[in-house]
């Protein structure tokens, strides 16, 4: 058992937060989330200078040969600015895709790709009614040739507006909802038939709703096995729940801390209101339930490579801490600012949003204690 | 004991049913209670004057004033009504706050001069109470206001002042002595948005709404005819005006219309293709949200009751502030659990509501988000608890 | 709407206070509760002339008129007084069989006997396995010319060492968990074939584990009609519910007046507890959930004449309310008396542990806001 | 960063097993790590002894008092492979508490005497800490100690003294000096239980368990010899056992085992013919606390790594104190849960342990009783997070 970083990971989070912190500030932010392209894409070429997109790619195809910690050390970094660039779906789903279930052609092809900062993805796998349910679809990919025709529609692809590629699963054989008969796909989002309708959402990032209408897609471009992607499917999205996890515990950091900061300075009834033993243990037990995060979201990291079962456990019992501490580290940071945790102006509000969507991505609290019940 | 209505209620129900079919061929369309951050003064004021015509509009009025002269139970019946009819709330800053002050504590002059505009629906108040800094401890108050002659010269700022950019009026808190125990030395004052000096300044709250603002007072001529009651004696008052606040605060028969819509929601969400009420873990939060909501129907009815009985509420009502905003948020919590990754989708932002996902996950996200609030203000839940600790515990 | 008390009921409470605060007292029930006999008939008799027996039974048949408003008063100043003395098993349930159920000579027989403190009754309703299902029930009744043949066990009969007859239920025809088929019978506790292990419970009652071996109960006997007897069931212990609900707000009214009461003379730190804000709070959150559950317990008692679907929400409702309120109250009673507050000295202990099992009774939380959903 | 272990690890985990299922032979029957309220001293003691021998006594003593010198990882294998095999727990008071002080600050004399007894089993020790009204405030404590010559004379009494019918030895902090700041006139005593003036008196608790007891010195004569450290420097002591005591408190791998015999007597349980476990609600709640509890080992992993790179656990630890309690308490209370209507027989009332229900019932509802004790003993949970709040967040 060793819990220490590597001298490398503390570099990378020294550079990732330096970054940040010079170049990610709340003012700026605010501006460019609002702005009609909704990010900065000056970043992206940045964090790709930084090596930050390679990092947990493997060295044989242009990474730096990290992984799982790499990443949740980048995300947590994330978490603590706010940061809207993709690369929870560009380089922890789109690269965990094509690094596990890519065929040599098209990790040749990607992976290099992703890690300069070439391209970025988006993944669509959510449907209107399937809800948490990875299995729950109605697109569909008919096989014709050498290709699959794609029919269908995805709901709030978060990131599609700025991918130029997507990550789609489909149903390739089988009922609706049937665990087998599912693939998995890259297409690109300039093909003929695929339509998008892009908006912002609450916490600033930007999603569309996609469309397919007889896509054609090359057979090459299918990731794993046809009718097998659920495995795939599920081990990826367990990463990206890693991932979130940790983007989570950065953004509960920022809250517990400026509460903390808060109450030490602001004064109802002539006194600093930190001093109110209420106050006090609110704000003990928002750093409890951030420790208890980070406790678990260091679990989950550690477990990704362990057998599915083992490793679903670890991230739905990661996703339903992370979901319920965020939401109380959340309301409590907005209730201990008062009035001025209610307004647009302030940071704590938008930690508040990221956290309360970071609930809902992948499953939530529920979905995943019935997840875990289940493995139990 | 028991809980049957006579016949004379049963009758006045009907009335009311009939009064509100009536009314919803007349309001603007999608005017329902449900928030809408955009409407316009006139949406907000279309039901006010329905009521105001049909006499209906101050139920908390005594009848002198134009008030409704209905017992407890006619009230209860009138708010079970509406709510269940998703008609939308009036407005309270005239009606229920101002407007007992002036009555209870205002001249001859004053009552004569607002209450029918107030009644009428002519002049829209805003509350000027908070300010920066100021927050649940209210009488650390510092906006000052210094006599000159027949005037008083008002300078300072009030903050969280909700719909201030539709309003004519506002009541205010002012510091007239600022050498005294804090409390003492505050005026309560009703001043003309129209006075020059006073200037409007929006505040964007978490939803993206324009719900509340700054208002910034310089060198604003406030005659002393606009003083209510004794100067330096605002505080008494300002409770006054606090606890009625509270006592309709719990939102029962709104909270019922909410779950019922909540329902109807998590009916129409899937979960692995069925509906997603039928889910045990969702059905359980559901069905406990509906108790503690019954229980505190209960414990309104006996506040009501004891009001009946002639007893005014006591600090106990601070039990139908906590829970009742305790369930408003959990409603809109778990809408937002039901309609999964529609809440994403911020179309506020887009301009015009336009709608993502199906129409019912418009905007909830925000709601919930929004509804923090309401632990926040009419002084914090924890405020609540430190009055029942001590009034009501003697702790 | 009328939420106020007839001036008999209000008599009536007073009544019951006086004698209980004059005539038992904690030091004089934690004596007899400890005793071979586990009480001290002498209260029962006392109670049956001071008419309490019979403040809830129909005129008719020697009662004085009353019904639930009158079992709900007595039952919650016995809260306050841990009573142990059989009057829910005896009047509530028992009474509430007969009136409800009783054929004209049943009647007759047995309320006028009630009222007047001549018997005990029993309520052997729960079964080894089949936790908090009424239906549940493997033991059995076979018509046999003019009687019954009761063969089964029941689990837990409380009060059963100290009654005279047992309201059985059982099965008459139908499988293991139907509703129908079940019927409801008075048994007299020495008849032949009955048998019963005596036992004290951790709540200070006495309780049984009684066995049924072939034993001949007259076919006049029966409560109710034959195989139909589920209805009945469902609304006494709805009643039953309602009034344990009573005394169960009876309980907690003492601990959060005795834990406030310690708190202001208690001190730590050179002060009393009770000025310790996260304390004050605790105790608001008490009276808070109190209030909350005399609230639904007025409404399940006005709502027990309605028609079945309503009155079982409202008693499940109830039972859930009370429920987490007892649990909570009595916790934090202990917690904010601290090492005190856990001996067995001290009264507190012994609300908490009544609090605890009355979760327990008649189906905890989880059984009835399940009971609540499926009725919503 | 991984979480597997080692070849030597593995290695020792083995050696643990062997030597566990050795032990299993030579115990006397029925002496698991569940709670039995009436064992007797040599039940308590038979797995100490075995341990003893073995040299696994005393795995948080350094090597040269006779220690294991396990690392870290070793100490959490230990107890992860005892608790899983349902292995009782050795007794604290003398190996965890007392020893560490005696090591610590104990001159060469009291180390020599006092470390081999404890390591044997020799000396039982019980703790003098708690009076009657000093509760969480511990430094409030008045029980005096006069010194006569090469004495102090005790009088005063301790309370809630667990096992303390059994002991030989206690450790007290006594008051020398009662005229300064209450910290500052403190003296950490060590007194034998058979001087003339010391009556144990029983308490009786909630589940009818012998278990603490009061403790009075009356004229009680105690060696000078006996003081550990310097007069009125007692505190420090204090404090140090103090933090000592919380470190271990987690209990996380009892905890694992008690979870596993929960889901074992849920899935023994029925509801509606099925098993329990099997119930959504049930097996919800089972699986919240199971993740709360894998949330709560890698704190404690953390703070195990941290110790290992020669890090003192800090304040942080009091997290394992207040999460470590609570999920001990919920295991309790979801037992009594699961075991319906079983939960109320008082079989220890009986005499002999008798079983009403099925066996997995008995002392159920009793030990939920017993463990609220654990947020309330060892320095409140509210306490601790006064601890939070001052040392960690600076408030």
């Amino acid at each position: 058992m060793d819990f220490s970083y590597t001298e490398e990971q503390t570099l990378l989070r020294n550079s990732v937060a330096k970054y940040l912190a010079d170049n990610y500030k709340f003012e700026t932010w605010r501006k460019f989330t609002r702005s009609e392209a909704g990010r900065d894409p000056n970043h992206w070429k940045q964090f790709a200078e930084l090596g930050l997109l390679a990092a947990a790619l493997p060295e044989e195809h242009g990474g730096l040969g990290g992984g799982v910690v790499e990443s949740s050390v980048i995300m947590e970094e994330f978490g603590r600015a706010l940061v809207v660039e993709p690369y929870l779906p560009t380089v922890v789903i789109g690269g965990g895709f094509l690094k596990h279930g890519g065929s040599d052609a098209l990790k040749e092809e990607w992976l290099a790709k992703i890690g300069a900062g070439e391209s970025i993805l988006a993944f669509a796998f959510a449907e209107p009614k399937g809800r948490y349910n990875l299995a729950d679809l109605t697109t569909t990919a008919k096989k014709q040739g050498g290709s699959y025709i794609l029919n269908g529609q995805k709901a709030v692809v978060i990131g599609a507006p700025w991918a130029d590629h997507l990550i789609v699963t489909a149903r390739t054989s089988g009922g609706q909802r049937d665990k087998n008969g599912i693939s998995v796909f890259i297409v690109d989002k300039k093909a003929k038939g695929v339509a998008t309708r892009d908006y912002p959402t609450v916490d600033s990032l930007r999603a569309s709703e996609v469309t397919f209408e007889n896509v054609e897609v090359p057979a090459a471009n299918l990731i794993g096995t046809a009718d097998n992607g659920l495995p795939l499917i599920e081990q990826v999205v367990d990463e990206a729940i890693a991932a979130v996890c940790a983007e989570a515990t950065g953004a509960m950091k920022v809250l517990v801390d400026t509460t903390v900061e808060y109450s030490k300075t602001r004064k109802q009834f002539g006194v600093p209101i930190g001093k109110f033993q209420v106050l006090q243990h609110r704000m003990v037990d928002m750093f409890v339930q951030y420790e208890q995060s980070v406790s678990i979201t260091l679990m989950v990291t550690l477990k990704l490579a362990e057998e599915a079962a083992e490793r679903a456990k670890a991230a739905s019992a990661a996703k339903v801490t992370i979901g319920k501490a965020g939401r109380f580290v959340g309301q409590q940071a907005v209730q201990i600012h008062g009035g001025i945790g209610m307004t647009d102006e302030l940071n704590v509000g938008h930690y508040f949003k990221r956290l309360t969507l970071i609930d809902t991505l992948f499953g939530n609290t529920d979905h995943h204690l019935k997840r875990y019940a289940a493995l139990s | 004991m028991d809980l049957t209505f006579s016949p004379e209620e049963e009758a006045f129900r009907q009335e009311v049913r009939a009064f509100i079919a009536d009314a919803k061929t007349k309001l603007p369309k999608g005017i329902g209670a449900a928030e809408s951050a955009d409407r316009s003064k006139e949406d907000y004021l279309a039901w006010h004057k329905l009521l105001y015509r049909k006499g209906w509009v101050a139920p908390l009025w005594p009848k002198q004033y134009g008030g409704t002269g209905w017992n407890v139970t006619q009230r209860y019946i009138f708010n079970e009504e509406t709510a269940a009819a998703d008609m939308p709330t009036t407005l309270p800053f005239g009606l229920n706050m101002v407007a007992p002050v002036i009555f209870t504590y205002g001249n001859e002059e004053q009552k004569k001069k607002y209450l029918p505009r107030i009644l009428s629906g002519e002049d829209w108040w805003c509350q000027g109470y908070s300010e920066p800094g100021s927050g649940s401890d209210l009488a650390s108050l510092r906006t000052r206001a210094v006599r000159e002659g027949d005037h008083y010269i008002v300078n300072g700022q009030k903050t969280w002042t909700t719909l201030a950019q539709f309003a004519d009026m506002i009541f205010c808190l002012v510091r007239t002595d600022p050498n005294v125990k804090q409390q003492e030395g505050i005026t309560f004052l009703l001043i003309d948005m129209k006075t020059p000096g006073i200037t409007v300044k929006p505040i964007i709250v978490l939803d993206g709404a324009h719900e509340v603002n700054e208002v910034f007072f310089d060198n604003v001529k406030v005659p002393v005819a606009n003083r209510v009651g004794d100067e330096n004696k605002g505080w008494t008052y300002a409770k006054f005006l606090l606890v009625n606040e509270r006592s309709g605060i719990a939102g029962v028969a709104r909270s019922k219309k909410a779950v019922e819509r909540l329902k109807e929601i998590a009916g129409a969400e899937t979960l692995d293709g069925s509906p997603l009420i039928g889910d045990e873990d969702f059905a359980r939060k559901v069905a406990d949200l509906e108790i503690d909501l019954a229980a505190l129907e209960f414990t309104e009815l006996r506040t009501l009751a004891q009001e009946a009985r002639g007893q005014m509420a006591g600090p106990e009502s601070s039990i139908l502030k906590i829970r009742g905003t305790e369930i408003q948020q959990r409603i809109t919590e778990l809408t937002v659990e039901a309609i999964g990754y529609f809440a994403y989708p911020n179309e506020r932002a887009l301009g015009h509501n336009d709608n993502v996902g199906p129409d019912y996950a418009l905007g909830q996200a925000g709601h919930y988000f929004n509804m923090r609030k309401t632990s926040i203000y009419g002084g914090s839940n924890e405020i609540q608890r430190n009055i029942i600790a001590k009034a009501v515990l003697g702790l």
